[in-house]
């Protein structure tokens, strides 16, 4: 048995979206800036895609829809564009502490060029502490980024609370939020939230791999990443990957479709898989927010003694995919920094797993995992020097 | 991700001389929990020879694999010949490792020479320090 | 029937390319940089196509290789790249007058970033003038970009020649190309051309939009333009597009399998069709060279006294599809600058077409539009002011 | 691409009005070659009304069509009438144009306004202009 629970880093592809993505690939393969008919049917596909992606975030025009090769190029359109194109406003720019891992890689190249960053702590349940952040707003702020969702720990971010605090400032700051684990599988309004800038992934959400967008609000000042010929989107130009935003679109038209009913349903799950792991395994640690505060897609569990490396290999041996946030599973041999984050030690980060659900994840599923955990923990406690059960064995 | 080889994956899944040795000869303690690595190696010792070890591991699967060949490895060995080996001959018998655990390897052997330098100082008194070669063991990435 | 000659703006995908993408969209889904097995055998695979590209260019590391999102981005990231990583070494670039729409406007950026830009000439025929070339070479010059083949008017650039040149001054100069219309229609050895830089693009050999490569030399000074996080490729940041990148391979394997016999037939099928309409039709003028000094992939014609886009739209209207450089079918009314790079006027720019083949591309095609071509340059001949016929009517 | 509607289409494919006329009363050229727009009017009239008109073009689909709407429009009005037409119901009749097409209607607007004005000052000599509404014509990418 197969069980896929790192959806939080990519999905499977639905059928329905590869046979859209294959209409393009092969029958409708013209290019949207030809001049014959078949490219204007392109087109026009292209621009149903733009608008309703534009709706479906409550966007006031399709055209402040820019496609991307994924959430990656979209933050990093969203922040150095904006960034470089309002440096005479300002230099200023805050995050929190649980971006995801390019944003802190985008603000660092940042520094280098002169900008002032601040990463505002996130409180022990990972979600940005508000006093910190309204006194870490200055003059020359200028964009503040929020991720949507703690992609590690799974913590919603009051992504509209910031978005008042910034309404209250005598000035103009851009509001960018990376969206890779929000949309398509919670409902996301741009006008509720107040978002100027919202970084959107296909393959998060049952769509194709190498494929996003960024929403960028009108009027909003950014320069672009890359340059391209005149028949291109100068916000972002190159060759339109028609079959993956029409794939994306697919995914997005099934996954919206359902969107609040298959967020109750993962609430649902996520609590008795919680429940079953804490009653029926000692020691571990949800790491993250309880309830309302929590992704229903997400589970993220610390069990002590042990090391999350050696519990994700051998839970995949057994057939279950997960991530962990051990420095062992990471090329620099760094404990995750969201763990840390929320004021966790090592250890914790370490021993950390996270197990991230998809529309598709079953009972039965999560009932597998929980049963194939049980036995990998306990054997991993069995051979630990650092387990209480080893000294009293 | 990290690939390991059929071998690692067997020694991680069955791991040989697994556990402790009640009163052991000697024992010892590598690595730490910040690092997210530790390993405790048991002796048993019969004329200088090795003639049980028992490990225990918190860490990854390269660490529980690598202590494994270690105790297979050393088991019969000589202290002496059992203080001279190299974390670069664990690596081979395993078929190789990503580099970025090759420290596990390091902590396996280092471990091990903990175990033996404090049976020996145990019986002799500290040594001249047969220590040293490959340097004292601090988290990789810091 | 539908004729597809504007291969060279974008390719159909090829059935089994197809089956390649599915295989990675739907079972082989896990992103390379999971823990679990399904992730290490996409990433065996991954890697196993890195190594399949740059043997197909003779790099001699497939590290060499850096997937990106299409040709457009593999150029900004070795102009922008390179451009600024170098910038203490001096800050002059040359360029051919016949670059891409994308190189143009990278420069154009880089101007503005300080950079002195030169664009070089090309000869009546689009071939560069290497004495110009040479000439303009300076001790600020840090890197040349010229494309392999004149995308629009078909001229084989001499890249050999260029290198030797570049190898006598007395410092390194990059040197990089947009093999995009190159690539996978014709052998191209880095080592034998001298190239330091090649960019790739997917959907012009029957492979997926949305995805390409740039090849880097080894010990290539060049900065990235996207951050990531550290679990992506440092060059180029952001979830590896799979099935695209599995997809391309497959088109490439297709297509130089027998890319020598294919360039071949394509010559002939181009001799055949530039014989027909020179023969058939009157007051046609051949854009770009003739012969071996061609890609045997594009023919491009001017057609007197009359329109390239009504061309177009009257050839698509049969069915068949193709480019024009005329002024009235860019968005920006402006006459291609291609033609007038080898000395055209407006009116050459205004009346010509551009024919792409394919390996697809067969005789009974090229029939069919020579036949439909002559009725539509004879009706619109008919109706315009300018023909001599329509005096001596 | 340039979205054309039907209507733009079906004029592009079978221009009404379209050719010489020999022998006209009035007719007159406008637009160039470098822009890649030309258009020819010829006109016949009779009692101040436009009996006949042709035009030949030389320019893309929408100088075509929309040099065909427009002599479908002014074919039986008078000169005045004829001349008061605008560039925008031209546009309108033909259920819209892309905008970046919009000079095209301009083009066979002024060159209509050119034959009359031309007719007229052969007639009258110089008027004191009608002329200038919408400015002279020249390469809309310039
Ligand atoms: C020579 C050349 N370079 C670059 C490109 C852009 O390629 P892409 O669509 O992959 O960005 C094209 C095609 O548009 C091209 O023909
Ligand atoms: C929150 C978040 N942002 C950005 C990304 C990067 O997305 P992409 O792979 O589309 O570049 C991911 C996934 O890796 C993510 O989870």
């Amino acid at each position: 048995m197969r069980v896929f629970l790192d959806n939080c880093r990519t999905t499977a592809v639905i059928d329905e979206v590869v046979e859209e993505m294959k209409k393009y690939l092969t029958d409708k393969y013209s290019r949207p800036d030809g001049l014959y008919e078949t490219a204007q049917a392109v087109h026009e596909d292209l621009e149903g895609a733009r608008s309703f992606f534009a709706r479906s975030i409550n966007a006031s025009s399709s055209n402040e829809i820019v496609f991307t090769s994924g959430a990656t190029e979209s933050n990093n359109l969203a922040l150095l564009g904006v960034a470089r194109a309002n440096q005479r406003h300002g230099n200023h720019i805050a995050i929190s502490a649980l971006e995801h891992g390019s944003v802190m890689s985008i603000v660092k190249r940042l520094e280098k060029e002169g900008f002032d960053v601040t990463i505002v702590p996130v409180n022990e349940q990972g979600i940005l502490d508000l006093n910190v952040f309204e006194k870490s707003l200055k003059a020359s702020t200028i964009l503040v980024s929020v991720i949507s969702v703690g992609h590690f720990v799974g913590s919603l971010m009051p992504l509209k609370e910031i978005s008042e605090i910034l309404k209250r400032q005598n000035h103009k700051i851009y509001f960018h939020t990376d969206a890779a684990e929000m949309y398509a599988k919670m409902p996301l309004d741009v006008e509720e939230l107040g978002l100027d800038l919202v970084s959107v992934s296909g393959h998060k959400f049952h769509g194709p791999k190498g494929v996003g967008f960024l929403y960028i609000r009108k009027g909003t000042k950014i320069e672009p990443i890359m340059y391209g010929a005149e028949s291109f989107d100068r916000r972002r130009p190159g060759g339109e990957n028609v079959p993956g935003i029409m794939g994306m679109k697919k995914a997005a038209e099934i996954s919206l479709k359902d969107v609040k009913d298959n967020f109750s349903k993962l609430r649902e799950l996520q609590r008795y898989f919680i429940e079953r792991v804490e009653s029926e395994i000692d020691d571990v640690l949800l790491n993250g927010p309880r309830d309302d505060k929590r992704s229903p897609y997400n589970v993220n569990m610390s069990f002590s003694f042990i090391e999350g490396e050696a519990i994700s290999l051998a839970l995949s041996l057994e057939g279950v995919e997960v991530a962990t946030g051990s420095a062992c599973a990471s090329e620099q041999l760094k404990p995750n920094y969201a763990i840390l984050a929320i004021g966790g030690d090592h250890e914790r980060a370490h021993g950390s797993i996270r197990f991230t659900f998809s529309r598709f994840t079953t009972k039965e599923e999560i009932d597998y995992t929980v049963d194939k955990l049980k036995g990998v923990v306990k054997w991993l406690r069995n051979i630990s020097p650092l387990s209480p059960k080893n000294s009293g064995r | 991700m990290l690939k390991y080889t059929q071998l690692v994956l067997d020694h991680f899944k069955n791991p040989r001389n697994l556990g402790r040795i009640e009163n052991p000869d000697a024992e010892a303690t590598e690595g730490s929990i910040a690092c997210g690595d530790m390993m405790t190696v048991y002796l048993k010792v019969d004329k200088d020879r090795i003639v049980d070890i028992k490990f225990e591991s918190y860490g990854c699967a390269a660490n529980i694999a690598t202590a494994s060949m270690m105790t297979e490895v050393v088991k019969g060995l000589t202290l002496s010949e059992a203080r001279n080996l190299n974390w670069k001959d664990i690596v081979e018998k395993l078929g190789g490792l990503p580099k970025v655990k090759y420290h596990c390897s390091n902590l396996a052997v280092d471990t091990l020479r903990k175990a033996i330098d404090s049976y020996r100082s145990r019986r002799e008194g500290p040594s001249p320090s047969e220590d040293g070669m490959e340097g004292g063991f601090s988290c990789p990435s810091n």
